[in-house]
Order: C-alpha cells, then structure tokens, then sequence
C-alpha cells in the first residue's frame, strides 16, 4: 500500500473539450477519497485511468514509488492489484453470482476451500447468499450492484475504486454497505476512492474529499473542511444544500461572518463588484424577527420541508422548516453565519 | 380481443406459420419427395441390403471423422484470425481480413489440386527447396487428414465471419472487469471473450461442419485416389452406376447425413445449452488486448496462413490459366493470355453466366437475410421444440450434397405447379429457389447467434416508444445485430457464387451458372478456360468487395467484416 | 417446342454437333444440356420420377447405360435408315440406341517416364511401382465398362486388376484428373481416354498416348430417343444426322474415332485396322455391374 | 388518462418465491405514486408488467376500462401509449443522442420541424443540447441517464413508468429533473409511477407513495400521512431514518405517543408482550434532561451528525445533532413523539 499520486494528469476523447484537464491529486497511503461533481464532469474517467483501462493523454500516474501509467506507457490493468466497482456493474452475464464473485480469487488461484469461504462471506455481507446461483440477467439492478460490490471486496486488493457504487439501493442496504466500507477499509488499509453524487455518504465515509468540475480539480480537504470553509462558488454550490447570494460586502470582513455582519449588508441592494456568499439552510433560523423573504416553495421530505425563500431582491434562500409554510407567505429569517467564497 | 397477443410474446401471430410455411417449401416438400421416391425404388425389398452395406457405414464413419476434425481445424484458424483482427491491436487489421475473406472464393478442388502440387513430386516450391519426393511416393495429403485439413482451410473464413460478430458484442467493461480481476489476456480472452462469443463461435463450427459433411470437391479430389469415401462421394458413385434402385439407396445415404446434421444442431443446443448470452448494458469491445512485441510473431504467422490459404491456390489457378496445356511449364514464351481472351471475348455464355450468378447470389444473399431476420427472430423467442424442429429443418438442406437437393427439387418441381399451372423447372427461379433452401442455414446461423446476445431491453424500449414489429425490426434489431447480418449477406453471397452442384442439375439453356461453366470447361479439357475464368470470378469478387468497402460510410457499423 | 438434347460430350463439340445439325435442318431447334454422365443420369431420372422428362434425345456415355433404360422401357425403338453402314455390334438392334463414335481407353505417360508401356501388362511392372493412376469405376461409368472390357481378355481378367492393386496404382477420379496427374508428372502413367492426350499433346502438353497391344475398351457414346418424347419426328431427324456421313465427318474433326464405315480417321491417330478394339456384351455387363464394382472395391479399398 | 388498477397482479419467475405476490393497487387518474421498497422486493417487475414487457402470472392490469393484461392475454406494449426510463437506461448504441431522444417522435411520425423542436427542447431540459451528436458510448453514466430522460418525456403518454430516473445524478441535476417531472407533471396530466431510493425524492415528488416488500404491498398513502401514521414494523423502518423500539406498552395508550407515556415505558424493561414504537430522528431532543443513552456512532453528514443512540437494554435510537458527540459519551434526550405500529 502507498499513496497514490496523479500528476498532471489529461485525457482527451477527441471531442474537443477534455474529459479530464490537468489533474493532480495525491491520495494518501491508505486514504479513503470520496470524488464528488456534476454529472459528466470526469469523475468516471479519472478511475478509469488509475485502473488502466485509459491511458492518460498527459501527465502520469504513480502509487507510491511505482509508475502506472504517462502517455506513453503503462502498467496493464491485471498487474495493478486494484478492484472496481463499475458504474454499469460489467456483471459477466455468462457466469453464476458465485462465480462472478469468486473470478477474482481464481485468477489468483486460491484454494478451492478458502475459495468456497470467501464467497459465501461476501455473498453474506451483500445480502445475497440465497443468490449465488443465479445469473445476473435475473437479479434486480440493486442485486446487480451488489454482485459488483462482493465482487470487489473478495480479495485483498491495494487500491478500490468505487464508481457509485451504492446508487440503486435502498436506504437501509446503503448504511448496511457503508458500514461494511468503513470495516474493510480499517481492516485491508487500502487506499479507497470513492466517486458519488450522494454527499451525506461522502462525508460519512471519506478522509478527504475531492471536488472536480469539467475535469479540474476544485478543491480537495477533510469533510469537515470542505464544508465549512468551501473554496469558490463551485464548490460551495455543490457541497451541502446551501444557497449562494451575491452580495455587496464592505472590506475588512473576515470570511466566516455573523449575522451583525450580514444584517447591514442585506438591507442595502447589491450594486458594484459583490462577493458570492454561502448561506446554509442550517445556518437560518426561521423567526418573528431577521429580514422579510417570500415563499417560493415548500416541498415536503418527510423529516421536514424545504424551502426556498426569495429576498426582495430576487436572491433566494434555502432552509428547512418542521412546518409547512404557504407558498406566498411572508416570512423572517435570521442568518447565524455565512461564508464567504 | 383486437389487438391482444399471447402473454409474453413479441411476435405477430402470423409470424412462425410464415416461417414454417417457407420451410415447408423450402425443405420439408423437397425432401418428403425424395423421401417418398426412396421408399418406393425399395417397393421390392433391399433398404436392408443398403443399411448393412459395410460400405455405407465406413464412409459415414469418415465423413464423421473428417467432419470433426476439420470443423476443429477451422474453429482453429477462424479464431485465431478473428480474435486477432478485432480485439487486438496488431498492424494492417484491414488488409489482412480482407484477404482472409477471400480463400472462399477459391473453389475447394483449386485449393486441393494447388496443394496436392505444392507438397508433390513436381512442386516447385519443394523443388526449390531441394526436398521434392521422388516421383511416385504416396501424396500424404490422399488421405483423412489431407481431406480433414483442406476442410479446414476451406471452412475457417466461415468460422472467422460468424466469430467476429460474435465478438463485436462482447461488452468491453466485462473485459475490463476481469483485468482488473488480475487475468492477463489470455485468461481474459478464455474466460470472459470466448464464453461470451461462443454462440458466435459455436454458430461458425455448426457451419463448417454441416459444410463439411456435404462437400463434394475435396474428398472427391483426395479421398478416391485412397479409396475414403465420404457421403457425399459415395452418393455420387451411386448416380455413377444408375439403377432403379439408385434413388433408394440416394435416400437412405441422405437421410443418414440429415441425422448427422441433427445430431450435430443437438450437440450446439447443447453446447450452448440453458445459458444466458444476453449482454447486459453496452456492447462493443473493441480494440481491448495490446500485443506489443507479440506482433512480430502474430504477423508473420497470420500471413503463412494466408499464403497457403489464398496466395498458393490462386496462384496456381493464374499459372493454370496461362498456360497453354497442362503441365507446359510456366515461362515467358509459353505464357499466353489466350484463354482470358477466349473466356471475355469469344464465349458469349461467360456474359450469361456472370449474369445469372450475380443474379442468384445477389437475390439469395440478400432474400435469405430478410428470412434469416424474421426467422431468427422467432427461433431466438420461441425456445420450444416447435422452434427446434424448424431449425433443424432449415439445417438439412445444407448439409446434403447439393447433387440431393438438386434432385429433391427436381422431384417436385420438374411437373408443373398445381393450381397455377407454370413449371418452374428449366427456369432460373427453380435455381434460386434451391439457394435459399440450400443456403438458408448458412445466412440464419450469424443472425440467431446475434439475437442471442441482445440485451432484450433494447427491444423494450422501442416497443414502448410504439414501434411495432417491422418498425423496430428496421429501426432497432437489425441495427443491432448489423455485424452478423453483413456476415450473413456476404457469407451467402460468396457462397452462392460460384456454387456448382446444385446448378449443375437445375441449369438448362441461358440459367447457366458460373460454377456450371466453369465445371464444363474443366471437365471438357479446358483446364486453361476453366481457370482463367474462375480467375476472373476472384478479381470479381475483389471489386465488389472493394465496392462495399467504398459503400462502408453509409452502412451501419460492423457491417463490412474487414473495417474495424 | 424446341429438341431438347442430354449430352455427355464437351461443351464444344456439343455445340459443334448442335450446330451441324440446325444447318443441316433449319426448321428445327435444339436446346441442349450438357454434363457428366452421372449427374445427366441423375437429372434425367429424377425427372422420370417427377413424370415429366424433358428431354426427347439422349447422347450419353455407353451402351450399357442406355441398355438399362431400353429394358426400364424408357426408350424408343426406331430403325434408322443409315443403320446399315454400321457393324451390327455398334447398335441396338431393335434400333433402341445406335452407337455414334468409338472412345478408346489407352494409356498415357509422361513424356519423362523412365518406361515407355506399349500393353497392359507394362503397368502391372515394378518400374510402374506407384505410378500409375485410373479413373475410379466407381465414379466413372466408362472406367466401368473399361475394367468390364478388361477383365473379359484371355490373360488379363481380374487378376490383372488385383496386381495394379499391389502396384501401388490409385484409382481417382475421372478422365480430366487423370490427364492432369500424368502431364503434371504427380504420376507417370495413367489409363485415359484417347482424345484427350493427343490434343494436349498437340498444345505442347508433355504427354504420349498409346494403344496397347493387347487392343482397348471404347464406349461408343450411342444416341437414342426417349420414349416420351413429343417431338418424335425431329428426334428422329437427329438420330438419322448424326449417324449420316456428315455428322459423323463432324466427329472426325472434333478428333474422334467415327462409327460408321468407310469414314477417314481424325487426325494424330493410327490407322483404323491398326487399333484393336476389344468387344463387349452391354447385356451381360449390366448383369455383371454389381459383382463386378464389389470385386473392383475389394482390391482397391485397401491402401 | 384514466386510472391505473393492478388487480392482485402476481409474477413467478420459477424461482421459487414470487417476485410480485398478489399485489393490488389503484394509481388515480394523473396520479403520481412513488413506489419504494427494499431492492429486489419487486419494484422493476411492477413496472414491466405495466408496460406489458412481462405478463402476470395472475390476475390483471387495466387502464380505466380497458384491460391492459391478464394471465391469458395482454395487449403489446407498442399500443400502450406508455413511456418509461429503464433502470438500465436501455439507449440504443447505435443511434447518436438526438436520434435516441427522437425516436418516440419519429415512430409517431411527426413533422420534420416539429421533430427537431421537440428534441432541442428535451435536451435543453436535461443540459445535454451539445451532446445530441454524440453516441451512447461516448457519455457518461449520468449523461446516458439524463438521454433515457429526455426519451421519455418527448412524447405525450398516458402513462409514465420511471425506474429510478435520477440515480446517477448529482444534486443539483436531482433538483433540476424533480422541478421537470413536476412541471410534465402537471401540463400533461401523465400518470406516473416512480420507483425510487431516495425518500425526500418521492416525498417532495409524489401524490401517493406506496411500500413494497418482498413482492407484497405494504401500504399506499399520501407522503404526509404515511410518513406521520406507517403501518407496521416494515413500513415504519422504511420510511424516513427512525428507529424501531420494543417496548412494553399499557393497553389504553393512543397510537401517537407522547414523552409523558413514554417516560415511564421507557424505565422498566421490556418483558412479556411489547409493541413497536417507531421513533423519528427530529423528535429526538438532546437536552441535559431525560433518559440516558450512550453514543454508540457519530458520522459526519456535513449539515449535521448523524447519532446512533443505545438505550440501557442495548435498543438504540437515532437521531441528529449539529455537534459531534464522543463515541462512548452519555448523552441524555427526551422524545416529543413516537408512533406504535
Ligand atoms: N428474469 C428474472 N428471473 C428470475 N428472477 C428474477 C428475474 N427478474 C427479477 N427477478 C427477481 O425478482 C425479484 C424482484 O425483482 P425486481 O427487479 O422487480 O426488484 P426491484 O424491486 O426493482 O429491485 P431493485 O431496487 O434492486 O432494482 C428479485 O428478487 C429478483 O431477483
Ligand atoms: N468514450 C468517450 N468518448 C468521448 N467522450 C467521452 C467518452 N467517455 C466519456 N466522455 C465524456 O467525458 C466527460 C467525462 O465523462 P465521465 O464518464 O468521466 O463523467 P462522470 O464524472 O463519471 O459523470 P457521471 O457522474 O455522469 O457518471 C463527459 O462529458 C463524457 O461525455
Ligand atoms: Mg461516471
Ligand atoms: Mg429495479
């Protein structure tokens, strides 16, 4: 195990804009990365490189000492000790579950007991013993993914790369899956990267996370970090729920700001140059007092509403709220904190 | 109700009877005829004295055993060629499948009297050598494994044609899964590619085998010299010494290859037997193994193959063809264009020949891909024993001789047609009526081995968008199923081509065929003829492949076999 | 409607034939099919079968094959007027079929071959040791016939055909396979019929027929009419044309051996009188057929 | 448009346990049921046998009055006037994106203008205009399913069946389609049935959200009422993030509890016969007063903690919490409300 650094890295398709553009990225011996970003940005051809399954068009690849991949050469995929789970799963259609758990172990030509052992093991930690004969033609596209997940976590592999991998299951599948992440990460120590779009799981799981946006890396930090001190109005968009208003700030402002700092600022209208602000819906508190907004909207989650409020100006805001407000409806809102991007 | 269907099904109702009713046509009709005019010629006794003949089971013992080892020498060369040329990154791709399209063209008996040369007394190659054999040592290729071999050689582009689309749909994740899983090449190429190709593969060994069972050229050529007879050269030893009970015994060898043919569709159903092929998510592998240095090996062998495949046998033919009378050695001063002159210029029949084949292969490749579509369809949904019955039916023709199936139609055609009352016989369309029957299997093989692989949601998605069946057949399957369909067409096409055996007993005067002139030519003395002609045939071929080729921007992908 | 003809002959010398006779009657035409004869054999019965025979005249191969369809009664009998220039032996004589050329079975070498065979029995010697080759009887009806015409000599019979056997010598295919072992020098001798060595011999083709001394088989190649034909009275007119002076002058130059008497032999042969031809009963060898295919088979299935 | 009945549609497989069981169940007419459940429990199949793909092995579907299928017939789904996103996504390789979007369209026979107005509209809804020449190949995951989105509203159906539509896409697209199904939602009338993981997905989404489990129905209510009164054990641990507590309840107690009825089940054991009382995260308070539990799990969730309580008699409980307890603290909380099964 080692860490494993992407230098510089590129990929083109050919189709004018780079899939990937310049990324560099160390995660570090034994990481957990989560590797978050809209849809189509590059997250699946990053892993898709480490893998090998794509040579870069620039820059290289190293875990640890080792070079896996540059422009011009690379390590085949087979020699890499690296396991995936696939974001269209690559289920081998011809084979049993059993079997298509179990390649991985036969390739490395264990023993037909241990063999035996550790697919009913991972079948049992997928939830999918009663299953193993079957093929994958006849599974549901949640049991499909979790054949592709056993299938990863059978073997001892240096590095997991792990394209979305919990996105066709239910909730309770998905902290089952989590935990068993948590354990085979803290017992295998390798290094994991994790692409998702689902940020509660990121946060949950990773020691960094990552945020890529038209294939360059944003940002890269601690969950806690990022989400508290989020760098740019990318990211600050894209991690949590908050919403980003621009507004006239005074200098000589610190970057966290408080609600006395925020008052003065929201009454006067945004002219000249302005500065994004993050507002998270935690951070607003629905009261008698603050500034007047209107409801936009109220959908109901379940557990709560969320709302998006509109400031006189336009800008809106989003919060939470136990009660179902009127579209329409006046409300006031303080803000405790907000930070600036 | 209007409108409703069976539960399940995708097909229109009238679909299966059409395919049935085509197969009666086609095969059923013909062969009860035949069947019916065997029993009668034994009206006093004597299938037993047939059935007990040592001679019949010696020679479906050889047939047998050529068969299998020539189908295993094809499977051979057709993967090896077809793994190469479309999963790996080898050099000139192209070229080298192009060329490797082309040994059918050759008529076997060209590639077995070339090879017959190359490895005899007189050839000049082994006289370069210095390691001729002295006149009059046994040839080694006179025997099972020279007709096993030749069978192989002959077969093999029919394996690399049908694997190939097999291969295209192998889904490339699945083979980049199980890299990562730690396989190297050839383990991925055993465990995921070929496993995933097999209805491919397994549908280009049912071909070469039902191929080998019914040929007539090379054990004729090589097995009489050492007494082998197959089936099909005992069959026609049999029409050689006409009696009236010529027809029985004709049945009885005929009914025994129908029942090797069976056996063997049983034996692929069960190769391939409860498995799932459907690809699931995206197909197309592409180019997923690199070679490396690996290249310096694979090239090299590839084009050995080919040059005993294709150049050796044409060459001979060009030799034969400029020379002035057998055996005159090949110089300047002996060579002479004047049997390219007589074939072009002097023989108007040359013109009618070249019509009526490129008529009847055009008209059959692309009439039995429109069958082979919809029944492939039907055979692919329906799993039951109805559909397994068609398919066997649709199977037997092609693995008769083609001097059976000639006969078969003469037999319920040579009188006029009920009804409507026109003969048919002494037309062009009893010929191509006979192609399809002959030839149906040929086509239908790549199609259903297509079908197989289909991800059925695919199909799904297209009905729900409100196509209906022909809506979604032109728009959605065969798209899909594009590669083996071009297979299909050209397969047949070539086939058809210059076919001889069937022709031979259907042509009358102007529905002379190409095989059928250039036969006569030969088999008048006008060996020079003969081959110039069938040199023209190959260059012809090669013009019309260079058409395609031309054309391949405008087809679908993986139509045209030698394009990557 | 149109003559329809079966013939065994060439390509050319069939449309050389054809062509002799619509200039000699030009009300009628012809339509002709040409193969080998198995497979003429073949079509034609199968159409019998199907009840509707095309063909009204048949030109084909020897008398033994169309002695079995005169005794299947599928055949005409018509007493032509020309029949009396010929030898009694070379036709039907209730005018079934009447034979129309002779096509002897000699020997061929190579021009390079250490022995030069002048009979049979050359071949059966060890300097032949594996260089012979025959066309098969049982894929070739005059290799039949030849091996019948053998056999029945004084001093051949089937112990001849046994010590080919032992010699090494390959029965394959036909006539046109045979010649191309020979000049291609795959082998040195080989058993073919006459008028293909000597026209290739004239195209520079290293060959050299002979006709051995103990005489050769021929089949004479008979025409006959069909007994459901509908066009009687041309057929009838075909019969007459080509056993008439001119057909058979027609032969000769194709470079056949004529029939008829008093007729010029073709050119590149011997004398007439100096080629003895060996004779045959086509009734007792169509008796023989079964019997003898199984003795031929027996001796050559060995190697 | 009229109303969609499943009349106790069951599906076998041959696999020994039906993948759909007897199920019956009533969409309204220009309904929007979500459809949720554990993977594998018969959500997909529910689906198929609506668009006609797979016949029941029993009973019978109709829309209105015309019957849609039964065990001995079924009308084909090329005259259903349906429109559906396949779990799989199901993108015909071989047409580039605008063709695939199109093909409804095309089927239909529009006009030629009509036609490509159409297939820029449903591709600028779904951010994917400059794409339209590309091949399925050459997206990305998320891309490809934003494609069987676009495919799927471009016509006007009677019925639309979505097979987790949005699994793969990242908030703020989530956020973007849920507004776009809303909207198609309401102009076309469509009935719609959406299969989902994601909770405040089909909560903010749908007029009805039914439960599933191991091809059974659970219950069918609105968002509102079967987030606030789930029936049973399975309904109630599915729906939103609660825990499920066994508890010795008095007879007499309503179903929704209080913490005056619940403070004293709380203290004594439980013994004999319990009941199932489900308890909601945000009705959880940490406050210094109250029953003491010990802090089993705190993950990090961005927005806030996400807590796993245990009870003294080792039950837990979660809930949330703006700051990160030690694993191994004791924590005292009161519960506002709970709800017996
Ligand atoms: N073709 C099939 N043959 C056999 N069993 C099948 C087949 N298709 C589905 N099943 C089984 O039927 C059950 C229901 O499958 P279905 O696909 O409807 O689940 P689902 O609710 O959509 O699950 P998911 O959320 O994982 O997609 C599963 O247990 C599955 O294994
Ligand atoms: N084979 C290919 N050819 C051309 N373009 C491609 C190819 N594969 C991916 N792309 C493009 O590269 C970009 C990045 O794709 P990638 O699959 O890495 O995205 P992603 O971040 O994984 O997105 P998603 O979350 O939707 O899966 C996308 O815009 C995609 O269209
Ligand atoms: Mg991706
Ligand atoms: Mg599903």
């Amino acid at each position: 195990m080692a860490k494993l650094i992407l230098n510089h890295v590129s990929k083109q398709f050919g189709t004018g804009r780079p899939a990937v553009a310049g990324l560099s990225l160390d995660v570090r011996e034994g990481g957990f990365l989560a590797l978050l970003g809209p849809s189509g940005c590059g997250k699946t051809t990053v892993l898709r490189m480490i893998a090998g399954f794509e040579a870069p068009s620039d820059g290289a690849i190293f875990l640890g000492e080792r070079l896996l991949a540059n422009a011009a050469q690379s390590l085949p995929p087979e020699r890499r000790n690296m396991a995936m789970v696939f974001q269209s799963y690559a289920l081998w259609p011809h084979m049993s579950v059993a079997d298509n758990v179990g390649y991985p172990l036969k390739v490395r030509g264990v023993s037909r007991e241990t063999y035996r052992n550790r697919i009913r093991e991972a079948l049992d930690t997928v939830r999918l013993a009663d299953h193993a004969e079957r093929r994958p033609a006849e599974l549901s596209g949640g049991q499909r993914q979790r054949v592709a997940l056993a299938r990863c976590l059978v073997t001892e592999p240096d590095v997991v790369l792990l394209d979305e991998p919990l996105a066709n299951l239910d909730r309770h599948l998905r902290q089952e899956m989590e935990e068993t992440f948590r354990e085979f990460h803290q017992r295998s120590g390798a290094t994991m990267v994790y692409v998702t779009h689902d940020q509660s799981e990121a946060m949950a799981l990773a020691t960094d996370v990552a945020v890529m946006s038209q294939g360059k890396l944003l940002q890269v930090a601690p969950p806690e970090e990022i989400y508290a001190r989020p760098e740019g109005r990318l990211v600050g968009s894209l991690i949590g729920r908050g919403s980003v208003l621009s507004l006239n700030l005074p200098g000589g402002l610190p970057r966290k700001l408080t609600w006395e700092e925020l008052r003065p600022v929201l009454a006067s209208p945004a002219l000249g140059s302005t500065a994004d602000i993050l507002v998270r819906p935690e951070d607003i508190a629905l009261s008698g007092e603050g500034i007047a907004t209107r409801v936009r909207s109220s959908l109901y989650e379940g557990e709560r509403y969320s709302l998006i409020l509109e400031l006189e100006d336009g800008q809106i805001l989003r919060t939470f709220s136990r009660h179902r407000p009127q579209v329409g409806d006046v409300v006031h809102v303080t803000i405790h904190s907000a930070w600036r991007l | 109700m209007h409108g409703y269907v069976r539960p399940g099904n995708s097909q229109p109702a009238w679909l299966f009877p059409f395919i049935v009713s085509v197969v009666v046509v086609l095969s059923v009709l013909p062969l009860a005829r035949l069947a019916v005019t065997g029993i009668t010629a034994f009206a006093d006794g004597g299938a037993v004295a047939v059935l007990t003949d040592r001679a019949l089971w010696q020679a479906t013992y050889y047939t047998l055993v050529t068969a299998v080892l020539g189908t295993l020498i094809s499977v051979l060369i057709g993967s090896l060629f077809a793994f190469l040329l479309t999963l790996t990154d080898i050099p000139a791709k192209g070229p080298l499948s192009f060329l490797f399209v082309l040994p059918m063209m050759i008529p076997p008996q060209v590639t077995a009297l070339a090879w017959v040369q190359m490895s005899g007394p007189s050839s000049p190659l082994l006289k370069a050598l210095g390691i001729a054999p002295p006149l009059g040592s046994p040839q080694p290729l006179y025997s099972l494994g020279g007709i096993a071999l030749l069978y192989g050689v002959q077969h093999a582009p029919l394996v690399y044609l049908a694997l190939r689309a097999g291969l295209l749909g192998v889904p490339r994740d699945g083979i980049e899964a199980a890299r990562l899983s730690g396989a190297p090449a050839l383990r991925t190429f055993r465990d995921i590619v070929l496993p995933l190709a097999l209805p491919g593969m397994i549908a280009g060994a049912a071909i070469a085998f039902v191929s080998c069972i019914g040929n007539f050229g090379i054990p004729a050529i090589l097995g009489i010299p050492a007494s082998i007879y197959t089936l099909a050269t005992l069959i026609f030893t049999k029409f050689a010494a006409f009696t009236d009970r010529t027809f029985g015994e004709v049945a009885v060898l005929s009914g025994v290859i129908a029942l090797i043919s069976v056996a063997g569709l049983a034996v692929q159903e069960r190769a391939l037997g409860g498995r799932d092929y459907r690809i699931l998510g995206q197909a197309g592998a592409a180019t997923s193994f690199q070679v490396g240095w690996w290249r310096f090996l694979f090239v090299p062998v590839l084009l050995i193959v080919l040059f005993f495949m294709l150049v050796a046998p044409f060459f001979a033919l060009l030799a034969g063809a400029l020379v002035p009378a057998y055996g005159v050695p090949l110089t300047l001063e002996t060579m002479s264009f004047n049997a390219f002159q007589e074939v072009l210029l002097r023989q108007t029949v040359t013109r009618t020949a070249f019509a009526n084949s490129l008529f009847l292969a055009t008209v059959t490749a692309v009439g039995l891909l429109c069958l082979s579509v919809l029944a492939g369809y039907v055979l692919t949904r329906r799993r039951d024993v109805f559909a397994r019955i068609v398919a066997s039916l649709i199977e037997i023709p092609y693995a008769l001789p083609g001097i059976i199936v000639a006969v078969a139609f003469i037999l319920v055609f040579a009188a006029p047609l009920p009804v409507f009352n026109v003969t048919l016989y002494g037309t062009i369309w009893i010929i191509l009526l006979a192609y399809f029957a002959s030839f149906f299997a040929v086509s239908l093989k790549p199609v259903v081995s297509a079908y197989r692989q289909l991800d059925p949601a695919l199909e799904e998605a297209a009905r729900l968008a409100g196509a209906g069946f022909f809506r979604r057949l032109k728009d959605i399957l065969v798209p899909l199923v594009a590669p083996a369909a071009g297979a299909s067409v050209i397969l047949v096409f070539l086939i058809a081509c210059n076919e001889l055996t069937v022709s031979a007993l259907l042509w009358s005067a102007g529905t002379q065929t190409l095989g059928v002139v250039i036969y006569n030519l030969d088999d008048s003395g006008g060996s020079d003829l003969a081959s110039a002609l069938s040199v023209l045939v190959v260059l012809m071929v090669v013009v019309m492949m260079l058409l395609l080729e031309w054309l391949a921007k405008r087809l679908p992908k993986g139509v045209v076999p030698w394009r990557s | 409607a149109n003559l329809v003809l079966y013939t065994s002959q060439p390509n050319e010398d069939a449309q050389a034939t054809v062509d002799g006779f619509m200039a000699a009657n030009p009300d009628i035409k012809v339509d002709w099919v040409r193969d080998g004869t198995p497979k003429i054999m073949a079509k034609l019965q199968a159409e019998i079968a199907a009840g509707n025979p095309v063909a009204d005249v048949l030109l084909i191969a020897d008398t033994v094959t169309l002695e079995r369809l005169k005794q299947d009664g599928k055949l005409l009998a018509y007493k032509s007027p020309e029949a009396a220039n010929y030898d009694a032996a070379l036709y039907d004589k209730d005018g079934h079929y009447y034979s129309t050329k002779l096509i002897t079975t000699g020997i061929v070498y190579n021009t390079s071959a250490g022995l030069k065979p002048a009979s049979w029995q050359d071949l059966a010697k060890p300097e032949a040791k594996g260089l012979v080759t025959m066309p098969s009887p049982l894929t070739s009806g005059a290799a039949l016939i030849h091996a019948q015409t053998l056999t029945a000599v004084d001093g051949l019979g089937w112990d001849y055909y046994k010590a080919l056997a032992e010699n090494g010598t390959t029965a394959a295919g036909g006539n046109g396979a045979i010649l191309k072992a020979v000049a291609s020098g795959e082998k040195a001798y080989g058993m073919v019929v006459d008028y293909m060595p000597i026209r290739e011999k004239a195209k520079g083709a290293p060959v050299e027929f002979v006709f051995p001394s103990e005489g050769v088989s021929a089949v004479t190649e008979p025409v006959g009419i069909l007994a459901s034909s509908k066009n009687v009275e041309a057929a009838q007119k075909f019969v007459d044309y080509v056993l008439s002076v001119e057909g058979q002058e027609g032969f000769v130059k194709l470079g056949y051996i004529p029939a008829r008497n008093g007729v010029a032999m073709p050119e590149g042969f011997p004398a007439r009188d100096t080629i003895r031809v060996l004779p045959l009963d086509a009734a007792t060898a169509l008796k023989n057929t079964d019997a003898d295919l199984k003795t031929f088979s027996g001796y050559f299935s060995s190697n």
